[in-house]
């Protein structure tokens, strides 16, 4: 017996019965509309006093200094630098999304990419704030440029951490302008479609005159064509970089040639989490089931699941060469530190990490979790906090039992730690429940050209195919809308 | 639709968008020149307690640096002079003069000087000056030239390039021990040449070693 | 009925130019054997790598394709079925390779050092005997064989279908199969790496060596065949009922892979070169010296920029099968000129070739050709009954008919 | 009666105080509207442009327009970019401050790949994005095509094409006569502000 599918959800990559007009006002009028949820508000509320307390932790540092951290030697790195890569890691999906997906034709991108972008950006700026605050002297923070200063210093150039400082800042500038190239033509919507003056100047001034010609058009398409392709190898880097932070220092559970790929994987894998843990709730709140369908929250668990498995092979491969590689230091890291439940105080957390990023992904396989919105948005949460422990493991166990047993020392964050770190998820979820409701969560134009190719969305289609053809025939006609 | 905008926002949204990029290249600017040897406060003259002319006590009077700073070619810190230093000549000599006031003071009191620092090194850095002057390295190549100085000021920025500069080539500025005292002394050979002598001489390590962050940053 | 099938004249002269090249490699390789016995199984290792490659990356790519069901692989899947197929011929290979680098035989001392008992109970590598010792070596060969055969032949069976009917539930199996397939793969690849070219020097170590190979012998095989894709059917006007963008694509994944070989090797060498321990660094330095400092700088113009400036900026080479496969071509060279690069430094530390590093390529190249065509004939080109390929097919369109 | 471009060379004179920009027509579908760009054309019309909610496939070409400008200044911004960066990172660790970093070599060049490649990338996005707004006179909160009483829905489900009047090839009548062959809903004046 076929089970009867609930009305509100369908498979395909848009609902049926959608057409230019209907798209556009569905989409637009989330962030025209001029009631306010009470849902929405409170929510707002509650994080921004989450937000808070991100706050409270910046002035005690800036006040009191990074001595109010649980950071000290041996451990000298710990939540600071944990907190930076977990945020870091979740933006990679947003820019996986809109620049990897649409090189590859992976038109189920088109609903999500704005709001994965959005994430990308309030990600990358939550991450940005721990090397600020841990720099200790703010005021020198500009040191880390290539600018010449009194001290007649340049950047440190065969460090990696320098290179984080150029990799996160291209990557939060290239990512913002990709966005807000985004942005322009929806934004031009908004202002022929808001009702009051202030919301068409507003959305006027940020649409810069945008009009649609199809000459600007033309300029559009190949530069944002360029600018995904841009940032597919920039977002690879980003994480490639962070994992050299780790696999640079000769610290045992640290120097592995494997972290970039497994930190790359780690990264779109948390991304990918947090884009469902997203888009569940907001495509029940904004009733955008027709656009935010089944097919895309299977497509996010499936690449959650091939990036979880890299992830997994990474820690298979941590364990094996922390064996092979013979060294007694690796072992001991690899097999008392990591695992020895009576000899480690920290052992929890890679059995946690197990459990979390390796078993409570597998159910994935089976489509019918994959299309469980409550069972995907729950292992979204265990993946989520599996990534934060993954970098807790390889920062705590290794700074805690280093070379020399004499340096041995354990680590525990203090509340400030805390604060810092549960204020920037408060910080996150402001931002972006704001940004719901002031720019359009999902690209307008993009929904447009969606139902262009289905037919002005009178006729379902089945196979993903058309369009795709469609691309293909473009190119051959007009060799500049090649990439 | 009825236009939003005047035409003239037209010219005025460029004029404000170059406008706002002109203004930040020119905070940028500030803020880089304060950070400049501007900021390093080369070529202030520092007010002291007393005002003290090394130019007087030096060139006119002809006393060597170390009659006041005293553990120079024996310690890390050249050291200050102490009240009773000044006194061992000013009990006799101006022992009246108003100038000399706040030392008369200190004398009487026993509250000490207070001299204002003219170059002081952050905690972070190691600086010993016995062994600067026992590789060559005189007063005047990091102070300048204090014998012409009436009132005293900091004559180079001490930033950390400006010392790894000599650290990366120091024949550019030794001399022989001998003359390290001497302030108005000039090589009568070629600087580099005589300074190569020298570094073999004096074993000075090579530039890969001086320019090791361990020797300043301990 | 399946209309388009491999034509036979072209398939003729391939196995012509695959006996020629087996001969030419036997009589180059003996020649080395006498000359300079002491390095033929290095040689017989690259090579032998190299169509390892090409087999299990034919498998690895035919799994990738199941799973995303990319543009780029209709074309060439009967192709690299043909090639999946040749995996025993592979585990036949395999043998003197296992005899002559596990043993001393006839005075040649055994291609892995830690064989010998000397460097065996010496510094680190006695910590590692219980995996480097040769039962378990063997144990574990039979047992990627065992793994990747499996995947193979289901592969060949279920796929086949698709060839001759319509049936929806072998895609979602074949769907299946890609992804379990996948990770099975990969694992299995990572352990044979570590086995027959990371324990050549069995103090090193570089965990990144899984996915290298699994990527860099996806390379050799993408390049193979789309190489031998526009010599077999270059100038088949039929195949042209499939979309242009499959044709892009098949360069793009080329592009994609070229990219990927740079990344990791990179990435390799860049926290190697930053840790600069001895047992790490040695690796490297025994390719930077003696002669080989030059063939390693001359990877990354000719590995990598070149291929990737030429597919990148191209675009109409790639829609071109013939122009290509001329890069493929040199992709396929500089894949040997970088596994060679992997095996020999390790033995020759100074920089020479002998007549078996010629020879043993063309030998098992030629072999592998000369099977791998004999398993193309009387099979069709497209699997027309997979419903994930569009384009103007005679075939499913009598199906759509029919259905209707 | 003759009709004479404007000073600005963008608009006629109509009548006392008005000026005509051009005419628009207003397209309900996608494909319409570029068949009729293909039409306006071959009618060997140069200054006309077509408003659409989302960029129509094939019309840029139907219109004529041949611009590359886009890649090739990405293109050289990421030259510049490489170049400056490697050479930005040479500079500073081998001239301006050659310091021994664990032994290493002053020109590590492995070492520098990372950095050359961020400035790579920012310099050539920064372009690219910069070169877009530039080449489309943007910001532009003001143009005449905004007071057609439609325009509001050019972002949203209608398509416009629009015959300039300064084309050499304008006529007031007959332009307009053209025009309504189009197959268009209606075509109408677009006025310029004084």
């Amino acid at each position: 017996m076929v089970q009867p599918q609930r009305t509100d959800e369908t498979f395909e990559m848009i609902g049926p019965g959608h057409n230019y007009e209907s798209v556009t006002e569905k989409i637009s009028s989330v962030v025209l509309s001029r009631r306010i949820s009470v849902l929405w508000l409170a929510l707002v509320l509650v994080f921004a006093h989450i937000a808070g307390l991100f706050g409270l932790g910046a002035v005690m540092t800036l006040f009191w200094g990074v001595g109010t951290w649980g950071n000290n030697i041996p451990v000298g790195w710990a939540f600071g630098i944990i907190n930076f890569v977990w945020w870091i890691g979740i933006g990679h999906a947003g820019t996986l999304i809109s620049a990897i997906l649409l090189l590859l034709h992976q038109n189920w991108r088109t609903s999500i990419n704005r709001f994965a972008e959005a994430m990308t950006l309030f990600a990358v700026f939550c991450a940005a704030q721990y090397p600020l605050f841990h720099i200790g002297r703010h005021m020198y923070a500009y040191w880390m440029f290539p600018v010449p200063n009194s001290m007649g210093l340049w950047p440190q150039f065969k460090s990696p951490l320098i290179w984080d400082v150029f990799a996160i800042n291209t990557y939060l500038l290239v990512s913002a302008l990709f966005w807000f190239v985004g942005l322009i033509p929806d934004l031009a919507t908004l202002r022929d479609r808001a009702r009051t003056k202030p919301a068409k100047i507003i959305y006027g001034m940020l649409a810069m005159g945008w009009r649609g010609s199809a000459l600007h058009w033309r300029r559009y398409t190949a530069l944002y064509l360029l600018l995904a392709g841009l940032s597919t190898p920039l977002v690879l880097s980003v994480h490639t970089i962070v994992s050299f932070d780790f696999a640079f220092g000769n610290v045992p559970g640290w120097h592995t040639t494997i972290f970039p790929p497994y930190f790359v994987a780690g990264a779109v894998f948390a991304g990918f989490a947090m884009v469902l843990i997203l888009a569940i709730p907001l495509r029940a709140a904004f009733h955008l089931r027709d656009v935010i369908t089944m097919k895309h929250l299977e497509n996010c668990a499936k690449v959650m699941l091939a990036t979880g498995m890299i992830v997994v092979y990474g820690y298979i491969m941590e364990v094996f060469f922390g064996w092979y590689s013979g060294s007694e230091y690796e072992r001991y890291m690899t097999f008392v530190t990591r695992m020895n439940l009576n000899e480690s105080p920290y052992a929890w957390s890679w059995y946690a990490l197990l459990i979390c990023n390796g078993l409570a992904i597998q159910p994935l396989w089976f489509k019918k979790v994959r299309t469980n919105p409550l069972a995907l948005f729950v292992i979204s949460l265990f993946v989520s906090v599996g990534m934060w422990l993954e970098r807790f493991v390889i920062i705590v166990t290794s700074l805690t039992r280093d070379f020399l047993p004499a340096a041995w020392g354990n680590y525990s964050p203090t509340w400030v730690d805390w604060a810092l770190y549960i204020g920037t998820i408060g910080l996150f979820f402001t931002l972006f429940l704001l940004f719901i409701r002031l720019l359009p969560a999902i690209s307008i134009a993009e929904m447009r050209e969606l139902v262009a190719h289905h037919g002005h969305g009178t006729a379902s289609f089945t196979e993903h195919g058309t369009e795709e053809m469609a691309d293909a025939r473009l190119v051959e006609e007009h060799p500049t809308n090649k990439f | 639709m009825a236009q939003i905008f005047h035409p003239s926002t037209n010219t005025l949204s460029r004029i404000s968008i170059i406008g706002v990029l002109v203004g930040l290249l020119a905070l940028g600017g500030a803020i880089y020149a304060g950070n400049m040897s501007y900021g390093s406060r080369v070529n202030v003259p520092i007010e002291q307690p007393v005002q003290f002319s090394h130019k007087h006590h030096v060139t006119d009077d002809g006393i060597d640096c170390r009659y006041c700073h005293t553990s120079v070619d024996k310690a890390a810190f050249a050291g200050l002079p102490s009240t009773e230093t000044c006194m061992t000549c000013h009990s006799q000599i101006w022992s009246d003069s108003p100038l000399l006031e706040p030392v008369r003071q200190s004398w009487a009191t026993g509250q000490p000087i207070v001299w204002q620092r003219v170059n002081d090194q952050p905690d972070f850095v190691f600086f010993n000056h016995s062994i600067h002057l026992k590789k060559g390295v005189s007063c005047v190549t990091c102070h300048g030239r204090v014998d012409q100085m009436p009132v005293i000021w900091k004559d180079k920025t001490m930033s950390m390039a400006w010392c790894v500069d000599c650290h990366r080539n120091p024949e550019k500025h030794i001399r022989p021990r001998e003359f390290v005292y001497d302030m108005g002394w000039q090589p009568n050979m070629d600087q580099v040449k005589m300074g190569l002598q020298l570094i073999k001489e004096y074993d000075i390590l090579p530039a890969q070693q001086l320019t090791n962050c361990s020797i300043c940053h301990r | 009925m399946n209309p388009l099938v491999y034509p036979d004249n072209k398939l003729n002269r391939l196995q012509s130019i695959a006996l020629i090249m087996a001969v030419v490699g036997l009589v180059l390789f003996v020649i080395g054997f006498i000359t300079s016995p002491g390095s033929v199984w290095q040689s017989y290792l690259y090579a032998y790598l190299f169509w390892l490659g090409v087999t299990a990356g034919s498998i690895g790519l035919l799994l990738l394709h199941h799973m995303v069901s990319g543009g780029w692989g209709f074309l060439i899947r009967g192709q690299l079925e043909a090639a999946s197929r040749l995996l025993p011929w592979m585990a036949v290979l395999f043998v003197p390779l296992a005899i002559f680098g596990l043993f001393n035989i006839a005075g040649m001392n055994a291609l892995y050092p830690w064989t010998d008992p000397e460097v065996a109970h010496h510094g680190v590598v006695q910590k590692k005997l219980g995996y480097l010792n040769i039962p378990f070596f063997l144990i574990r060969a039979a047992l990627y064989f065992i793994i990747w055969g499996v995947i193979a032949m289901l592969l060949n069976r279920w796929g086949r279908t698709q060839y001759d009917r319509s049936d929806p539930e072998v895609t979602n199996r074949l769907n299946h199969l890609g992804s379990f397939g996948m990770v099975l793969m990969v694992i299995t690849m990572t352990f044979a790496m570590v086995d027959w070219v990371m324990s050549l020097e069995p103090e090193w170590f570089s965990s990144i060596i899984g996915l290298l190979f699994s990527a860099t012998h996806t390379l050799s095989a993408m390049a193979t065949m789309l190489a031998l894709f526009a010599y077999i059917n270059g100038d088949l006007p039929e195949l042209l009922v499939v979309p242009r963008r499959y044709f892009r694509d098949q360069g793009n994944l080329l592009l994609a892979l070229v990219m990927l070989w740079a990344y990791l090797s990179f990435s390799q060498l860049l926290i190697i070169y930053s840790a600069n321990i001895a047992e790490e660094a040695l690796w490297y330095v025994h390719r930077e010296r003696g002669g080989w400092g030059f063939i390693s700088l001359s990877l990354i113009p000719l590995h990598f920029a070149l291929p990737f400036l030429v597919l990148l900026v191209g675009s109409g080479l790639k829609q071109n099968p013939r122009r290509l496969a001329g890069v493929a071509l040199f992709i396929v060279v500089m894949r040997h000129v970088d596994l060679f690069w992997w095996v020999a430094p390790t033995f020759r530390h100074h920089l020479y070739v002998t007549f078996a590093d010629f020879g043993a390529p063309l030998l098992i190249g030629g072999i592998w050709l000369y099977l791998w065509v004999g398993q193309l004939r009387g099979r069709a080109i497209l699997p027309v009954y997979d419903p994930r390929l569009e384009g103007h097919l005679p075939a499913q369109e009598v199906e759509v008919v029919s259905h209707v | 009666m003759t009709y004479v471009l404007d000073q600005s060379h963008q608009a006629l004179k109509i009548g006392e105080d008005r000026l005509l920009y051009g005419y628009m027509a207003e397209f309900e579908h996608a494909e319409d509207v570029v068949a009729a760009a293909r039409r306006v054309r071959d009618a060997g019309y140069k200054k006309i442009d077509a408003y659409t909610p989302f960029p129509v496939e094939g019309l840029s070409e139907a219109l004529g327009f041949r611009d590359h400008w886009i890649p090739f200044l990405m293109l050289i911004g990421g030259i510049v970019g490489c170049i400056g960066g490697f050479a930005l990172v040479y500079y500073c660790t081998v001239i301006a401050y050659p310091l021994n970093i664990g032994g290493r070599p002053l020109f590590s060049w492995p070492m520098y790949i990372p950095v050359t490649f961020e400035c790579t990338v920012l310099v050539a996005a920064l372009t690219g994005v910069l070169g877009m707004f530039l080449l489309n006179g943007l910001p532009m909160p003001y143009h005449p095509v905004f007071d057609h009483p439609d325009f509001d829905r050019a972002s949203s489900d209608r398509f416009f094409l629009c015959i300039e009047a300064r084309d050499p090839n304008f006529d007031f009548t007959e332009t307009r006569r053209f025009m309504e062959t189009l197959g268009a809903l209606h075509v109408s004046d677009i006025e310029l502000r004084k």
